[in-house]
């Protein structure tokens, strides 16, 4: 059960029953959609985007625990950030949650975010913790196409 | 059908039937596996495995072509099977049986080579609002090239089709019905014969898609009387890349071939191609030889335990599943047809499938999460995916029992 | 090529290498086989068969879709397949790698999804004097359905291309040149880089038929450049059920599907289906696991051993056999080109290839005797017939001495 | 080597080197092709019925030994037969190279087609030995399509 539950812990849970900043933002510079077609996920996402940094952001869409909590902390984790911000600091959520750089201490500079550890354990769930973090990306990007987590 | 079987079978013993699959005695991180994933594909048996091996280490060359007599023994072989499937599905004849991949290649099939060349602008393709995809995208696909339309028979809340409303969607431009002869994703049994007799009074064909129910079912082509049946292997105990098209005589002698390449011309010239007969006409190329000789042995082994047993027992499983699920709080079962397989489909209320199906993995029980390809039937039901339990008859109540157990540990975590 | 190898290779050891595939030791009515119809079909390696077996014991489930360990791992196992295809015909991204049934569907699946959409009435599609019905039908199905014009590039007395009029054939309305790597009626090893290069230079689309290249020589897709490249596991040691197209990621994208189904879809509605990426979009259904599982092992142990090492000792024994068979009075070789593969055939005088294929049958000896699905190649040659050989590397010097004394009893018998 | 020279007796190395009545009849009533896929083995055979017996035969193709010698024999054996001694002689021929009946003594009545008996020890050879019994048949009722063997 031990990794059960460091799968679920009490913030992801928490997240995942009360998602932070869900919604739309009426005026949105930035947005993309996610899809992950193996388990039916969807998210959306709305960026204000102002100077090169994020201003504001809101998701909409349905998920799992994982997926939701991810997009949860990740609206919370990225505010003020640049792209290239965003992009090493994904980096390092991946590294965390595909189990790489396993003792490199790198989960420290992740804030909240850490509470992902337990993904690694579970490699079919890394597709859930990062479908939210694909979309952001895209919707940095405009891009039209609708963002998966396949490659 | 939901009800316990009036005679127990005492002949069947779960135990002994077990032990020809070797996979089921797997372990899955150190928990016995619980395999309950039977919808998406079956384990095989002993003796399909073996039949395999000893083909490819006895008697393997390619078929149909050779005049030397490894080469015969190995196209009598691979013929065989023909009139085992024929057998088993009770088809009038040899002919009618071609060997594809799948159930998807065999769908595919028949909306190319059958109804592709019948539609016209504005005809109409009919399927049901419970269809996998394999038995939607073909007929999208040709209805969007042809500018025809895609009719939907609706099903009600329960995941019943809605066979009453049947008579106003069979119209003068219906060029063909297809249907699923049982949901894969919720279990409901389709009623074929009223479903075929409404039809044919109009004179349309149907393709029943028959991957879920060949596994557990009798089926009898006779009886049934459609025009196309079609199943893949890897679902009925027998090896991947081979499945079954059956079809009526003389719809498949008026049909065009599928793919063009060996075996399936009797001449060529640059000018001018023959095409083979029956059934060689739509088996372009070298078939999968060695498939068909595990799917011969998979109809054998099916056929010396019995379909009969199968279904019994496995209805018994069913009844004692649902009775366990029920009791659980918050869980709901999605589909509730009075006539059903040994699939159900269910949601927790407010845990998303995949985080329940993850859960019952690490207890050894493997389940499937998603939309099982049958994304219509989410949408219909207004929900992303539900979890999926599909029963074989190698599966034991105990099995049953541990899923029930695995719940509860999601119930816990989820708090 | 025709040349014995420079350095003869000491590394390889027939005699090891004939252990590994069980059927070598086969009894043909007491005798002891001598497979010669490696061009049909070539045995299986117990790598191969062992690799199959263990995975369903041990591995199975279907692929893509589960969310349970057991489905992961054969996901992946599934999947490292698709890898070492890339690797072993050097493609630049594994995305360029689609799963198919075999040569035949493959060729069908580049007609029908690159050729047919963008032929119009009046184009032309250019083909070969010595394809295989596989590399023929399809395009007359598509020119026949577009009403354009399936052309064929000549070949001379010997079995060689006239790439010197290859020009005069490549012209602004062909839009894909079809051509054989190596033939399988004459073993011909066609010129693809000047081939390629010329259809090139006028923007035009190359698919090459690899069935017969793929087992014997080291095929790089960046250093010949085509555009698609289709072939088959079952004639390179591994299973049947299974074949690959390569295609340049830019034209597959651009391609619309080719099956309907589950797995090739990114979302269905009845109204509207997104498709699925590379190389999902053309892969429709359960595919062909344990297959791939299969073909993975095979690429395994031609790797191990070599293609450069299995080339040179096919060339050493082509070199032996063709000398001894150019000895026997009133036989005739078919196909003299100065590139080729260890392939050959030949005709008798007064005795019909059929009659010699049974007497060396009695021999143990199985080659095979007819058309070799390349009709118009007989035509060409006004022979009904050949006899053919087709080597392998498992293939000794004792087994073409033992065909010639077979070619004799069959000179005696017809006195 | 004894089957090999059973199925090549010297009278079926005569009949496929020297066909008998090869060619074509100007004044045919009946004509049928006969197309073997599997070796490419055709053959055509022209007939004069009259009054329902076969008054002449002439054939022509390319064939194996056995093809050849069995169309030749039967060009031989069937004159100033009647369709319906026709079939039961088939039939008797059928069972003798298919290796039915194998001691009842049938073979007595098939006069110089007895010669035919060793290819019971050829299945595969048994479709070269009928494509001529086939096509004659389809020649018969007069049938379009190309006889084959295969059924
Ligand atoms: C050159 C060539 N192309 C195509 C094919 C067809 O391959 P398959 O029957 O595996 O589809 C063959 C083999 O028969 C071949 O030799
Ligand atoms: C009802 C139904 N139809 C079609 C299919 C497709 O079968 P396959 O993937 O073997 O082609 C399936 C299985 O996934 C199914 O359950």
């Amino acid at each position: 059960m031990s990794e059960l539950r460091e799968l679920y812990q009490d913030m992801i849970l928490d997240h995942s029953q009360h998602p932070r900043n869900r919604g739309k933002l009426e005026k949105a510079t930035h947005h993309a959609d996610g899809f992950n077609p193996l388990c039916g996920d969807k998210v959306k996402i709305d960026l204000m985007v102002d100077n090169g940094t994020i201003k504001d952001i809101r998701f909409e869409g349905s998920g799992c625990a994982i997926s939701t909590a991810s997009v949860s902390l990740l609206t919370e984790a990225i505010k003020g950030k640049s792209e290239r911000e965003i992009e090493i600091l994904f980096g390092k959520f991946h590294d965390l949650v595909t189990g790489k750089n396993e003792n490199s201490g790198e989960s420290d500079n992740l804030g909240k975010l850490a509470v992902f550890q337990g993904v690694r354990e579970f490699p079919m769930r890394v597709k859930c913790a990062t479908l939210s973090w694909h979309t952001l990306l895209a919707a940095l990007k405009n891009e039209k196409k609708v963002a998966t987590t396949e490659k | 059908m939901l009800m316990p079987a009036k005679n127990p079978i005492t002949s069947f013993d779960v135990r002994k039937v077990r032990k020809d699959f070797p996979a089921l005695e797997l372990l899955i991180r150190g928990k016995p596996l619980v395999y309950l994933d039977n919808g998406a594909s079956t384990q095989k048996p002993s003796a399909v495995l073996e039949a395999m091996d000893d083909f490819y280490r006895s008697r393997y060359a390619n078929v149909h072509r050779g005049v030397y007599e490894l080469s015969e023994k190995a196209t009598q072989s691979f013929e065989e099977t023909r009139d085992k499937v024929k057998n088993f599905i009770h088809a009038g004849d040899r002919k009618e049986i071609i060997f594809v991949r799948g159930t998807t290649e065999g769908i595919n099939l028949v909306a190319h080579s059958f109804a592709r060349p019948r539609l016209q602008e504005g005809d109409e393709v009919l399927i049901t609002a419970m269809e996998h995809h394999a038995n939607i995208v073909p007929w999208q696909m040709i209805c969007a090239e042809k500018k025809a339309r895609l009719r939907v028979v609706p099903m009600d809340a329960t995941g019943t089709l809605m066979v009453d409303h049947l008579d106003s969607y069979l119209t003068d431009k219906t060029r063909i019905l297809c249907v699923a002869h049982v949901s894969n994703a919720l279990g409901t049994i389709n009623p074929l014969e009223t479903i075929i007799h409404k039809a044919h009074r109009m004179g349309i064909p149907v393709l029943v898609d028959g991957a879920q129910a060949v596994p557990h079912l009798l089926v009898d082509m006779q009886e049934l009387g459609c025009d196309f049946y079609v199943f893949s292997s890897h679902k009925m105990y027998g090896p991947t890349g081979i499945g079954i098209v059956y079809g009526k005589k003389e719809l498949l002698e008026a049909m065009s071939p599928y793919q063009g390449g060996g075996d399936m011309i009797s001449s060529v010239t640059f000018e001018k191609t023959t095409y083979n007969d029956l059934p060689y006409k739509f088996e372009a190329g070298t078939p999968a030889i060695a498939e068909a000789i595990g799917l011969g042995a998979a109809i054998d082994y099916l056929q010396a335990i019995g379909m009969e047993s199968i279904n019994s027992f496995e209805n018994e499983l069913l009844a004692h599943a649902r009775e366990e699920l029920n009791k659980i709080p918050k869980l709901k079962l999605i589909g509730e047809a009075f006539c059903r397989s040994s699939i159900f489909s269910f949601t927790i209320d407010g845990i998303h499938p995949h985080d329940i199906a993850s859960i019952l993995d690490r207890e050894g029980i493997a389940v499937r999460a998603g939309h099982h390809c049958a994304q219509p039937v989410m949408d219909f039901f207004k929900i992303p995916a539900t979890v999926r339990a599909s029963l074989s008859f190698y599966n034991t109540r105990e099995e049953i029992d541990a899923l029930v157990r695995g719940i509860y540990k999601v119930l816990d975590i989820f708090g």
